[in-house]
C-alpha cells in the first residue's frame, strides 16, 4: 500500500475553489474567539475517521474538523446570537494574525539532555493527542538543539494546560530508522518534547 | 426546464453548500463578522507569499552579518525586515551546502511557516508527500526533478512542534553582480522548501 | 486518529448483497485460470490507494483487486472468447474447494533459529509485498514454533516463484510492542519468514 | 412515470451494477462459467460455517485422544472429520485455559479458517479490528462483551502466513453429562475466534 508519486501543480492558485478560501477564514475567525487552541483544533482534524482523512482535501477537514469543535463546545447553541464578545473585528484581523501565538514558556531547572546527547524516542502510543510521529519510537537519535520550554501539545490538546516542556530537536540516520531499505546519505529531525525522549 | 423539476438543474458542489450554512449559522449566532474572513482571505490570498521568503534569502545572501542574525535567531532576523505572525512566530534557517541539502514536511498535519511562504500548496498537506518524505526523499525529490548526487546528504526536517522552517538556498554561480531584487526573483518557493533549487540566472536574465 | 469500536452484528447474514457472494464466486472462479497466486492477489488489494482501500467494504476490496488482476494479465482482451482452457467447471467446484493448496515446501539445511531462541524482527521497509506487519519491525520476540518451509510472499507475489523458507512462530510481549501504553498481561504473536528474523 | 424520465428511476447499487457488468465480460470471454460461481456461493452460503468447527471443538472436549491428536497436528485431525480445503490447508488448534485466553486477528487482510469456520463476520474484517487487536485486546473483548479478569493472559495469534488458528475454547462447568451434540450447540463462532465464550450450559438446556 502506498500514496503513489507526489504531484507538484504548475501554477497552483492559492485556493482551488472560493470556499477553501471561506474555510481557511472561518477556521481562523472563529479560533479568534478562545473557546479552543492550535492543538485542539489538530487534535479535531487528526481524529476523523482515517477513511475520511485521507479521502478529504485539506480545507475539507479543516471545515469537518471546525464542525466538531463547534458542536463540542456548543457554540452553535440556537439560544446565543447574541454578537460574540470576542468576535473578531475585521479592523483587528491584520494585527492578530501578524501577532501569531507565542508558544514558548519559562521553564526552571536544568534540561535533561544536551546537544550530542544520544537519546531514544519513547515507545509511547497515548490514546490521547500526541506530537511524537509513530516511525521513530523506539529509535536512536542525537540531540542537536535544545529550544527552551514549550506548550506541550499531549496537554493542551485535552484542556490540561500548558503543561510546558523543553523542547530538543532529535535527528535521526535514515539507516537507523528504515533499516537496509533506506536511501543512502539521508537523515531526519523532529522537534521533541522532553517527556517523549529517554536517555540510551 | 419546468420549475417541477429542479433536480434537472446541476447540484451545487457539496463543500460550497457545506460551508455557506456554517457561515451562514456562524454570523446569525455572532460568532463570526464575514468582513473579518474577507480580511483574513485578502491578507493570505494577495499580501503573504513566497516573495516574501525569497526577500529574506536574498538578504541573507548579500549580506553575510543578515545571514549570521538568520542563523543564530531567525525569529528575530526576519522580524527585522517586518514579516512575522501566525504560523511563523518561531522561526529557524537552515542553510544548504555543496554538501547537505535541506528538505522541509510536517508528517503530522502540514505545519508550514506561513509569513515567509504564503499557504501550503497542494502536494505539501498530500499524504504521498508527509509518508515519503522522510523515508525516500531522493526519490521524492526525482519527482520534482531534482536529483541530488549521492554525495550530497538530505536532511529532512519533520516540524512536529512550533518550530517554522526556512531553507536558504545556495546562492547560483554567475550572479555576483546581480542586486538583491534580482536576486530574489531567482529564489522560487520550491527552493525554500528543499523540492527545488533556485533558477539558474540565466533563465531570467535571458 | 482511530477506527473507532469494533462492531459485531446480530444474526450476521453470509452475504450482505447479491453482489457480494458473485464478488466471492468470480474471485475465487477467476483465480482457478492459474495467472496468479494468492499471494499476488492480496498484493494487488493492498496496493490500492489507503482512502480507496479504507473506505471500500470486504468485498468491494476484493473486486477492485480482480479488476486490477485481469487488467494486469491481459484476461479481458476482446479478441479472445473462446473458453478458457482452465475455466473452472461447476462439477470441480467441490474438489478444487476441498483440495485447497498446499503451501508447504521441502527445505534443505538446519534451521537458523529454534524455538527458545530470543529473535529480532528486522527493521525492512520492502517496497513490494510483505507479510511482515509494521509494528513488530525492530522489535525483540521469541520463537514458539518452527513449522518447516513455506512459499514466500515476499518473492511469489512478483512472480518470483516459491523461494521457500523457513516459518516460524515468534510471540512478542505486548509491553515490549507498545511500551507503558500496552495492556498488562498481553503478547501478540505473528508467523515469520526466516529472513524476516534476526539473531540477539 | 413517462419513459423519457428513466433518470427518475432509483438508481441501480453501483456494486451490483459493477460486479454485473464484471461477470457478463468474463463469461463472454470464456473464463468463468455462471455455474461454477453459482457452486462456489452455494457452498459457502450453506455447506461450510461454523458448525463444522464447533463439531470439531465438540469431540475435543469428549475424545482426550482426539484433542491430544489436535494439539499435535490440527490440520490432519480436522481432516480426519472431512473437514478441510481452502483458508484451511495448515491449521493450529489453540486451547483456552484458565490463566490463557487466545485471540485471534489477521492485521493485514482478513485470513480466517474458512472449512471450520465458514466466511469471516464482516466486523472480522474491518480496520477497527483488525489494528486494535493487537494493542488493546482486552478493550476490543470489552465491546463483545467479554471482560476477562486481569490474571488472565491474552494471547494474540496474527495470521500472517498460511497458517489458520482455531481456538478451543475451555468446556463450561455443569456439561459433564451432555452428549457431543448438545455440546456442539454451546460452541459460537466468536468462542472459537476468541471474542466470545461458549453459552453457558443452562441458557441452551432449559
Amino acid at each position: 500500500m502506498g500514496f503513489g508519486p507526489v504531484r507538484p501543480e504548475v501554477n497552483e492558485p492559492v485556493f482551488h475553489a472560493a470556499w477553501e478560501a471561506r474555510a481557511l477564514g472561518l477556521t481562523l475567525a472563529t479560533g479568534a474567539l478562545g473557546h479552543w487552541n492550535i492543538d485542539e483544533s489538530r487534535h479535531a482534524r487528526e481524529s476523523l475517521p482515517p477513511a475520511v482523512y485521507l479521502s478529504s482535501s485539506y480545507y475539507e477537514i479543516w471545515i469537518r474538523g471546525l464542525e466538531a469543535l463547534l458542536d463540542r463546545h456548543g457554540l452553535l447553541d440556537p439560544a446565543a446570537s447574541v454578537p460574540h464578545p470576542r468576535r473578531l473585528a475585521p479592523g483587528a484581523v491584520a494585527q492578530v494574525l501578524a501577532a501569531g501565538t507565542d508558544y514558548t514558556r519559562p521553564i526552571a531547572g536544568p534540561p535533561r539532555f544536551r546537544p550530542g546527547d544520544r537519546v531514544r524516542a519513547r515507545n509511547i502510543h497515548p490514546r490521547g493527542h500526541t506530537r511524537l510521529p509513530r516511525y521513530v519510537r523506539g529509535h536512536a537519535g542525537i540531540v542537536e538543539a535544545e529550544h527552551g520550554g514549550f506548550v506541550l501539545p499531549d496537554a493542551n490538546a485535552h484542556g490540561q494546560g500548558d503543561a510546558p516542556e523543553r523542547l530538543y530537536t532529535v535527528v535521526f540516520d535514515g539507516a537507523d530508522l528504515w533499516g537496509p531499505d533506506a536511501e543512502p546519505g539521508t537523515s531526519v529531525s523532529v522537534d521533541a518534547w522532553e517527556s517523549y525522549l529517554e536517555p540510551i | 426546464m419546468p420549475h417541477d423539476h429542479p433536480h434537472h438543474d446541476a447540484p451545487p458542489d457539496p463543500m460550497t453548500e457545506r460551508v455557506r450554512q456554517l457561515e451562514e449559522r456562524l454570523v446569525a449566532q455572532g460568532l463570526v463578522d464575514p468582513a473579518a474572513v474577507d480580511a483574513i482571505i485578502e491578507t493570505y490570498a494577495e499580501k503573504v507569499g513566497p516573495r516574501t521568503g525569497a526577500a529574506v534569502v536574498a538578504r541573507a545572501w548579500t549580506d553575510p552579518e543578515f545571514a549570521d542574525w538568520l542563523a543564530r535567531d531567525a525569529t528575530a532576523a526576519i522580524g527585522s525586515m517586518g514579516y512575522a505572525g501566525r504560523q511563523g512566530e518561531h522561526m529557524q534557517a537552515v542553510f544548504n551546502t555543496p554538501t547537505l541539502h535541506n528538505l522541509i514536511v510536517c508528517t503530522l498535519c502540514s505545519c508550514y511557516p506561513w509569513p515567509v511562504l504564503g499557504l501550503p500548496p497542494v502536494w505539501y498537506k498530500s499524504p504521498a508527500y508527509r509518508s515519503r518524505a522522510v523515508i525516500e526523499p531522493r526519490a521524492v525529490l526525482a519527482e520534482f526533478g531534482l536529483e541530488l548526487p549521492p554525495q550530497v546528504q538530505i536532511r529532512v526536517w519533520d516540524s512536529t512542534a512550533e518550530l517554522r522552517y526556512l531553507v536558504i538556498p545556495m546562492r547560483p554561480e554567475g550572479t555576483e553582480e546581480m542586486t538583491v531584487d534580482e536576486l530574489a526573483a531567482l529564489i522560487t518557493r520550491d527552493s525554500m522548501v528543499g523540492t527545488g533549487l533556485p533558477v539558474a540566472p540565466e533563465r531570467v536574465s535571458g
